[in-house]
């Protein structure tokens, strides 16, 4: 098992670094950079020149990519040129958030998904699949962004059942349960909208793994042996169907990855979404380069994560 | 089953989304304002309650940086936190001129170079500790300190005796900075310009006992400046959550006496729900408003107030004149150019209408600009000169007679060699909606006196991406013939860092002899006397009018809604009360 | 699909049309009365109701769109009229004018024509990449399966939508073949994995071997004996793919980074929703380009469900 | 002289394991084979599933990367490159009618294939050939436009005979070709292959599980047993006169169509199974497999330790 | 009478296919006795795995009109609950593939004491686990502690459908049903497992049908024999005589086109097993077979006749039926 995590990670290895390698490049074929847009009166060019001289923004790009490169080995991701801060600390500071807000998402998805999949599968071709079904059609027509929009004007505005911003009520001090109850409720709106929309696939995906499972040849088995419908459902579609959808399991964090972008633009979320879009549009190279690679590498680990799963619960392809 | 199942949920949602739409009603949009309708000052009378606290909205759809230091910040929605903590120690008029109204006063001797400052007593920082000297001079050293890695030190800076040899390195000390004694400073300046009072000189303390064991290299970093920032304002902040809100109480120690409320939230609205942030009273304030979405829900916000103010900025059309000059350092003129001939620039000044780009656009609330310095500089701004304003006719008539004539009848003017024209516009991407069509709009009305304008890239460009081609590396894109732009104005008036021959944000890269000694004579020592500076600038004004090496083409305003339970608030300048600041009743009023 | 850009598009593709390629195999197996892919594909839209009216519903709005723009005079509609801005429906304007007081419904008309050449294009141009891909590395299996499946994962693993963001602001001019170009670089994937798989499964079939036997060229066995068999798979993956291609240019419209506002697109129609006084008090301008790419997206998919259905024989309907 | 001779054929699949694919084993599929085929017989190759049976006709006809050995056809070394005259001399009948046919191509198509890939035949030329062997394998001319799904399996599996032997080939390798055909079925294309062997002159590689059918079809017979011979000779011998518990097994497990004799044949199964337990070792060595073959009569070779041997 | 443990009455499954109801399992009568083997024959697509389905009230969606007595009591229309209560505990099925008819996620252990949770709820643990080895060592696996925690893809074929007969026999039903149980196995294996069926048929004293192709596993393991065709029974006889006096064309046909010794020439059956939709629903459905003979020979609405006793056979024609040469010809 350990060993083939080792060897699972050990080829992960040149994908990150071919990854970094096509981050660094874009990111420097970007025109401009962080100091592009201080067309200030007020600030001198002298100035601008001179702090790009000393960010080492005038070197050539592979001086300046070993130089990341060797940093990011010893866990430092640059300075970020906006923030005035090691990269480090600012991932450090929104990448909980987004943590949370894909736990949430998470959570929320599987928790529409599973039992909309089950009734749907089970039922299927009934007026009760046909409205899930027609759910998911829509689900799929609807764009998250205009989606999470109306969310957030109903129930952020015209409701206001949510808050609309923020990952945290200002005046709450961190470590009492009104700014944990806070932060939950910052989260909820946007998890949902994600979720709702999100869903859909994996609500699909577990129907017609189950109309699929329900016409095997052990379920013949099992209704042989005298099982009831329940307990053949529970005990054997059930199972049976859920293990593709654990195995996607790791595969939803790139899915969330770009959620979270239009979500943590919609709705404020100071996340690492957002962070990236800002990064981008400010030509902060080291954020978006130790963004990307970071959300490079939560895809693989995910890859990983979904590999591992499916070790795991499927019996078949068990390692030992 | 599944058939009708679909469709009648396509069908349901459209009715919901109408419904939406319904419920949001119709605002009316086609008013037009004027800025004399605004006051900076919030009307609301009323007796202020004891204590409230104030919710004042960044209108961002990212976040703030969270440099909180004046000595450090480098994105405005910083500077909005840090003003309510801290403040200048030296207050300034409508006219962005230093006064003796604030926490200190200063003297200056008679060659304009030496400045003595003294700081008045019961100014105290918020731990108690009272402002000193030092730390003013402390803030202007790390500033100069080669390690510093903020955006302030520029000219101002170099104008401080000693200071290129302190920055350097090759001094320990700043000859032009001495501390007279615990509450005085005296600074001397190599040179004695009228800038020096319109915000040339560094009116910001830096807390030296906290910050003097941290090295300069680490001060943007540091929890003094990004956890518990520090100032001597009116409010003291409480708590921070990173990018997204700061909470702050009262200074009851404040200088000018206690403020009136408990305290202020500074938190971030994102401008897409920035209207239902105000309806809901969910924010008091905010740092500013899109004015183009005023129009639209002027009737509905019954709960707040418009405050309004002239922004110091202005938007431009510049005509490419010349190149950079990167070794000399300065604009190098180029009389081939294609835009060369001052008769088709102001063709092409006369061809757009910009009145009714004003008043269709942006309902009044940008307006028709005549000059370069613009009126949020009241002293400066000349409105008696006469600009071009829209006039097709005499636009064809100024190309006919410069010789442009359309001679292969394809609707189009051919330069006076007869060559066909083609005119390179670069605009910029961003600035709302109206980015696009009004650069379209410009390009349509060129084309209505016969002048081929293209966009260049047939798009908007991205900011940085425009900044490098029009050149501020000093590398112009040869193919750039115009580009419009928008300039935000320094405190002080003096526009050579704009358009001075060193200049490399002179991106016309115009220059003449004329200009040259006008923005001289702006600054020199004669210009300490007001009446001269302004005669100087009106007719550097008149000048640029004629020159046309850019056109202005809006003047813009700035909008401010407050909620109509604040009293005392204002947007102007000048404005030093935040203490005064105070609230009517507990709970924000909310829209009907 | 406009929210799955990155893998949950190879989720619901790639996953269920995995499973939906074994089946197809043994349904070629099992089946006695196999008649050929197209015509099971047709017979099973005549049959399902909705599909077929989603069918000639995209044919109607593809010919009447591409027809439309083809006559509209497009200068007219791109130019800005200072006064007649947000003008509401009218006769003059039946769907109302934007900010710059230009007719949306001709912008519909060329947004709906340029988001539609932007899905086909990356479609087909993901499709030809992908299915040569996923046949090459399924038919040769081995060594050249493996790298090439490695080089596969590599761009799997890519944030998706960060890199297309990345790319588009690099790209000084950006026009619809390069931004069909640079879509495409990241959206293969999934279609060739799915070809991948079903060729490995299908190059085990006699008929494969029986080529190898009778002297025939690797590559026209790719390409003439696999491919066709496989051809069924592929069209259901473009069509499920077209929906979701069309959806991504207005997500990307949304963040900012899609297509210049001067080239009209559904996306473009739609990010000025995001100006909230747009989204409230003109629906005119967003409103029909939401509801032109539900209806593109539903149609699409109700085509592609209905032909993904013919392929899988046992939830035929007939 | 023998039209197909094999010599010492190995063929092995590698084992991969571990992410990085490296070949940690290898499957032994045919393991050291050796046998010859004389013009114009049919030869029988009998062995359970994942015997190699089936290798060993693949690998013949270059459908599998042959390990070592050598295969000649008619004295030529075709053991790495296949050569044109070859490839149309050795052809190959597929176990499963349903899938060997591309579904998406008409009849005329398939047979042509062949035609196409080694003569240069006019349109005419081709339609002609096609009618001439569609008449050959019992079909209509019509049959020509219509596409396989159209026909039943037997009447596909003589397509596949139609294929291959559009170009006229000596030798054909039939991998199962009646194994997933209904016995009503299996008879009327078994009865045709004998049709055009006498016809065409055809020798025949029989591959099959089926022993019954091997007995009314072939003429030498070889039973394999993880991918090694355990004994071959002719029908006669090897049906009547079994060697090698392996092969007794395997005749004692065929069900007799005789309901009389089920408890006899109960009472054999028996019996064969005793040897096989008392004298496992005599037959198969340390790793189970079978010995090298030795011969006992000229035409019956027989797998057993030497010193077995000498004891019978 | 008391011995007859399974009768079918005029039993008919019909599915739905596009356009209608077609009967794949037409007007079946027949008996199966305690402690007997009654061997099912017939092509793929004759109807005789649906007719062991029906049976166990397996088919989901499908019309059965008709009578079961299962030990006198009609199980046609039996709720669903009472079935299950049956199922796996009096009536028990054998699958054709046991990889797939094995839940590839449950442990083999769990697969078999299923039965004992479904049907001996009073049974403990330690009981149920107790039971499974005593169970898998009796269907012949070797270290069956060691499998009881195995999964189905560790397992050989062989070992599989060792293991599908454990949970078949698990509670001792008075009726197996063992669906084409060899087909997957290589003849070795087959040998093996119908010896275990025999073995295990005389030691739990149940009533066996037993469901094939291979006209060679019913001669070893019948009993009785039915030979169906078409939905039909068309031949219903005691295993010897079946064997050696074939009295329908088709038992015929299919006896001849099996090789055997001396025969240089095998028989075959004109034409195809007609599709369920396409089959001829009136007269004899193996009528145009057998072209050569007159269309007078077949009845009309042919029914099983009673040729002596215990041999019934389904039209007439066989009087007049001669195997003849297959002409090849067709399409």
């Amino acid at each position: 098992m350990w060993k083939f995590i080792v060897r699972r990670l050990v080829i992960t290895f040149p994908q990150l670094i071919l990854l970094s390698v096509l981050i660094f490049l874009l990111a420097q074929a970007m025109p401009g950079d962080a100091l592009t847009g201080l067309v200030d009166p007020n600030i001198d060019p002298a100035t601008i020149d001179e702090q790009r001289e000393k960010l080492g923004l005038n070197k050539p790009w592979y001086e300046k990519y070993i130089e990341w490169v060797g940093g990011v080995f010893q866990g430092d991701l640059g300075q970020s040129f906006r923030y005035k801060i090691p990269v480090t600390d600012l991932i450090e500071e929104r990448i909980v958030n987004t943590f949370w807000l894909s736990v949430a998402t998470l959570i929320f998805t599987y928790m529409i998904a599973v039992p909309l999949g089950m009734i749907s599968g089970r039922y299927n071709d009934t007026i009760l699949d046909s409205s899930i079904t027609g759910y998911t059609y829509i689900g799929f027509a609807t764009p998250l962004f205009i989606f999470a929009l109306v969310m957030l004007w109903i129930f952020g505005y015209h409701l206001q059942w949510f808050p609309t911003g923020g990952s945290v009520a200002p005046e709450l001090k961190p470590g009492t349960l009104e700014y944990v109850l806070s932060r939950i409720q910052h989260l909820l709106l946007p998890a949902l909208s994600i979720a709702l929309i999100q869903t859909v696939s994996t609500v699909q995906y577990l129907r017609s793994e189950i109309v699929d499972t329900k016409q095997k040849d052990f379920i013949i088995t099992a209704r042989a042996k005298g099982a009831s419908e329940s307990r053949v459902y529970n005990r054997h579609i059930l199972r049976n169907s859920l293990l593709p959808i654990a195995a996607f399991f790791g595969y939803e964090i790139t899915t969330l990855i770009t959620g979270t972008i239009f979500i943590e633009q919609i709705f404020s979320f100071p996340g690492m979404g957002q962070l990236f879009i800002e990064s981008v549009l400010q030509r902060d190279f080291s954020v978006v380069n130790a963004v990307v690679l970071l959300f490079g590498a939560a895809a693989i680990v995910g890859a990983l994560l979904s590999d591992i799963i499916l070790s795991i619960v499927d019996p078949r392809i068990r390692i030992k | 089953m599944r058939t009708t199942h679909v469709s009648k949920w396509l069908l349901a949602l459209m009715f919901f989304m109408f419904l939406v739409l319904a419920a949001c009603g119709n605002g009316s949009g086609d008013a037009i304002y004027s800025i004399e309708d605004f006051s900076e000052n919030a009307s609301t009378e009323g007796e202020a309650i004891d204590g409230g606290t104030l919710n004042y909205g960044l209108v961002t759809d990212t976040t703030f940086e969270g440099t909180l230091n004046y000595n450090f910040y480098s994105g405005s929605f910083d500077n909005e936190i840090i003003k309510w903590f801290d403040e200048s120690l030296l207050s300034v008029d409508k006219n962005h001129k230093y006064t003796q109204d604030g926490a200190a006063t200063f003297e200056v001797s008679e060659d304009h170079r030496t400045f003595t400052f003294t700081i008045r007593d019961h100014v105290n920082w918020h731990d108690g500790e009272p402002v000193k000297a030092e730390d003013w001079a402390y803030a202007i050293e790390v500033i100069g300190h080669p390690d510093y890695d903020g955006p302030r030190y520029d000219s101002s800076f170099r104008n401080i005796e000693g200071m290129e040899e302190y920055h350097n390195g090759e001094v320990d000390s700043i000859s032009g900075l001495e501390v007279v004694d615990a509450k005085t400073l005296k600074i001397t300046y190599i040179e004695g310009t009228p800038s020096l009072l319109a915000g040339g000189i560094w009116p910001y303390a830096l807390p030296k006992h906290i910050f003097e064991d941290i090295p300069v290299a680490d001060m943007s970093a540091s929890d003094a400046v990004r956890k518990n920032p520090i100032g001597f304002g009116p409010f003291k902040v409480e708590g921070i959550v990173p990018g997204e809100s700061v909470s702050m109480t009262a200074n009851e120690d404040y200088w000018q006496g206690p403020p009136k409320l408990d305290g202020v939230t500074v938190k971030v609205v994102n401008p897409q729900t920035i209207v239902q942030a105000l309806k809901s009273g969910d924010v008091d304030t905010v740092d500013s408003f899109p004015t183009d979405q005023y129009a639209d829900v002027e009737t509905e916000l019954t709960n707040v107030e418009f405050l309004g103010t002239v922004d110091m900025s202005y938007s431009y059309i510049g005509f490419k004149l010349g190149t950079w000059d990167k070794k000399a350092q300065e604009v190098k003129p180029n009389p081939d150019a294609k835009m060369a001939d001052v008769n088709l620039r102001r063709a092409m000044w006369y061809a757009v209408d910009n009145e009714a780009v004003a008043k269709q656009f942006y309902n009044g609330l940008r307006w028709n600009a005549n000059t370069l310095i613009p009126p949020s500089h009241p002293d400066y701004h000349d409105s008696s000169i006469e600009a071009p304003t829209y006039d097709p006719e005499k636009a064809k008539q100024i190309l006919d007679e410069a010789g442009y004539l359309d001679t292969n009848n394809d609707g189009m003017r051919e330069n006076p060699d007869g060559e066909e024209l083609i005119i390179n516009f670069a605009s910029m991407s961003g600035g709302g909606d109206i980015a696009e069509p009004l650069t379209n709009y410009y390009i349509q009305a060129w084309k209505e006196v016969g002048l081929n304008v293209q966009l260049l890239d047939g798009r908007l460009i991205e900011l940085n991406s425009f900044y490098d081609k029009i050149g501020q590396n000093g590398d112009d894109a040869p193919e750039v013939d115009m580009y419009q732009g928008a300039w935000s104005v320094a405190t002080d008036v003096d526009p050579s860092s704009l358009y001075g021959r060193q200049a490399i944000f002179n991106f016309s890269r115009y220059a003449s002899e004329e200009n040259d000694r006008l923005l001289e004579e702006g600054t020199s020592e004669k210009a300490f006397d007001p009446e001269y500076r302004k005669k100087v600038y009106s007719e550097w004004q008149q000048l640029m009018v004629d020159k046309i090496p850019v056109f202005p083409t809006l003047y813009r305003s700035k909008l401010v809604p407050i909620n109509k339970r604040v009293v005392n608030y204002s947007i102007g300048a000048d404005f030093m009360g935040l203490h005064e600041v105070g609230v009517t009743q507990e709970k924000t009023f909310k829209a009907e | 699909m406009t929210r799955v850009y990155g893998l949950s598009r190879d989720l619901d593709l790639w996953g269920d049309l995995m499973e939906l390629g074994k089946k197809e195999t043994q349904s070629q197996q099992n089946t006695e009365n196999n008649p050929t892919g197209l015509k099971i594909l047709w017979s099973e839209l005549r049959r399902d109701k909705l599909a077929l009216f989603s069918l000639i519903l995209l044919i109607v709005i593809v010919v009447f769109v591409y027809g439309i723009s083809f006559v509209m005079n497009q200068d007219e509609i791109a130019k800005v009229d200072l006064f007649s801005i947000h003008k509401p429906p009218s006769k003059e304007f039946i769907l109302g004018t934007d900010y710059g007081g230009r007719d949306v419904f001709g912008q519909l008309i060329i947004g709906t024509r340029n988001s539609l050449s932007i899905g086909f294009l990356v479609t087909f141009l993901s499709g030809v990449i992908g299915v040569a891909f996923g046949l090459v590395a399924g038919y040769f299996g081995g060594h050249i399966d493996n790298i090439l499946m490695r080089v596969l994962d590599f761009f799997q693993v890519l944030p998706f939508i960060m890199l297309v963001i990345v790319f588009v602001s690099i790209v000084p001019n950006y026009t619809i073949i390069a931004f069909s170009l640079i879509f495409t670089a990241f959206s293969w994937m999934g279609v060739a994995r799915l070809i991948r798989s079903k060729a490995l499964q299908e190059k085990e079939l006699d008929y494969v071997q029986a080529s190898k036997t009778l002297g025939t060229s690797h590559f026209k066995i790719i390409f003439r004996e696999v491919m066709p068999n496989i051809s069924s798979l592929i069209i259901v993956t473009m069509t499920l793919n077209l929906a979701s291609n069309i959806g991504l240019e207005s997500g990307l419209s949304f963040l900012g980074f899609g297509f210049p506002e001067s080239t009209p697109s559904l996306g473009t129609l739609l990010s000025y929703a995001t100006n909230p006084q747009t989204l409230e008090h003109r629906w005119w301008i967003w409103f029909p380009a939401a509801v032109m790419i539900l209806v593109l997206m539903l149609a699409v998919r109700n085509v592609g469900e209905a032909l993904r259905r013919a392929t899988d024989a046992r939830q035929r309907r007939g | 002289m023998a039209i197909l001779e094999v010599k010492d054929l190995k063929i092995y699949f590698p084992i991969k394991a571990g992410l990085l694919n490296r070949t940690v084993d290898h499957i032994k599929a045919v393991d050291g084979v050796s046998f010859q085929i004389e013009q114009g017989k049919t030869y029988g190759l009998v062995g359970e599933s994942g015997s190699g049976k089936s290798t060993i006709g693949r690998g013949i006809i270059g459908l599998e990367k042959i390990t070592s050995g050598k295969v000649y056809f008619n004295g030529v070394d075709i053991t790495s490159k296949n050569g044109k005259e070859i490839r149309k001399n050795l052809q190959m009948i597929f176990q499963d009618p349903y899938s060997s046919l591309n579904p998406r191509k008409r009849i005329l198509d398939i047979i042509a294939e062949p035609l196409r890939n080694f003569e240069r035949l006019t349109k005419k030329e081709e339609i002609k050939r096609i009618e001439e062997l569609l008449e050959l394998v019992g079909l209509s001319k019509e049959s020509m436009m219509k596409y396989p799904h159209q026909f039943s399996g037997g009447q596909r599996q003589r397509i596949g005979i139609a294929r291959a032997i559009a170009l006229k080939p000596k030798l054909i390798i039939a991998d199962e070709p009646v194994s997933a055909l209904d016995v009503s079925v299996q008879a009327q294309v078994l009865n045709f292959m004998q049709d055009i062997q006498k016809e065409l002159g055809l020798t025949y590689l029989f591959i099959s599980h089926d022993l019954g059918i091997v007995k009314h079809f072939c003429d030498e017979i070889s039973i394999m047993y993880k991918g090694r011979y355990v004994e071959q000779g002719t029908k006669e011998e090897i049906f009547n006169h079994p060697q090698h518990i392996y092969t007794k097994r395997l005749l004692s497990a065929i069900p007799d169509m005789n309901p009389s004799n089920r408890d006899k044949q109960f009472r054999i199964r028996k019996k064969v199974q005793q040897e096989f337990d008392q004298r496992y070792h005599d037959y198969f060595d340390s790793e189970g497999l079978a010995y090298s073959l030795k011969p006992i009569s000229e035409t019956h070779l027989v797998a057993l330790q030497e010193d077995v041997q000498k004891v019978r | 009478m008391s011995n007859k443990l399974l009768e079918i009455k005029n039993l008919k499954t019909s599915f739905y296919i596009n356009d209608g109801y077609y009967a794949a399992v037409d007007d079946v009568t027949l008996t199966v006795n305690k402690n007997e083997i009654l061997g099912i024959v017939g092509e793929s697509g004759s109807g005789k795995s649906a007719l062991a389905f029906s049976v166990m009230g397996l088919h989901t969606r499908a019309k059965m009109e008709g009578n079961i007595f299962f030990n006198g009591k009609d199980i046609v229309n039996v709720s669903k609950s009472e079935l299950n209560k049956m199922r796996g505990n009096e009536m028990a099925m054998i699958f054709q593939d046991p990889l797939t008819a094995l839940n590839p996620l449950m442990e083999i252990g769990a697969q078999i004491s299923e039965t004992f949770i479904l049907h001996r709820p009073t049974m403990t643990r330690r009981e149920r686990k107790d039971r499974v080895i005593e169970l898998l060592k009796m269907v012949g696996i070797p270290r069956p502690e060691y499998v009881f925690s195995q999964f189905p893809h560790e397992l050989s074929g062989g070992m599989r459908q060792r293991v599908m007969i454990a949970i078949a026999i698990a509670n001792q039903p008075k009726l197996l049903i063992a669906d084409e149980p060899t087909t997957a196995l290589d003849v070795t294996i087959q040998a093996q497992i119908l010896d275990l069926i025999r073995e295990l048929k005389a030691t739990i004293e149940s009533g066996v049908i037993l469901i094939t192709h291979d006209l060679g596993v019913v001669a070893e393991m019948a009993d009785r024999v039915a030979v169906v065709y078409a939905g039909q029974i068309v031949e219903i006889a005691n295993v010897y005589t079946l064997f050696k006096k074939p009295l329908h064309p088709y038992t015929r046909s299919l006896l001849h086109s099996v090789p055997a010794d001396g025969q240089d020439k095998l028989h075959v059956i004109h034409g195809i097993v007609p599709s369920l939709k396409h089959l001829p629903r009136e007269g004899c459905r193996f009528a145009h077979r057998i072209p050569w003979m007159d269309a007078s020979d077949h009845e009309e609405n042919p029914i099983l006749h009673e040729v002596e006793p215990g041999h019934y056979v389904r039209c007439t024609c066989y009087k007049n039926f001669s195997l003849q040469e297959d002409e090849s010809k067709e399409a």
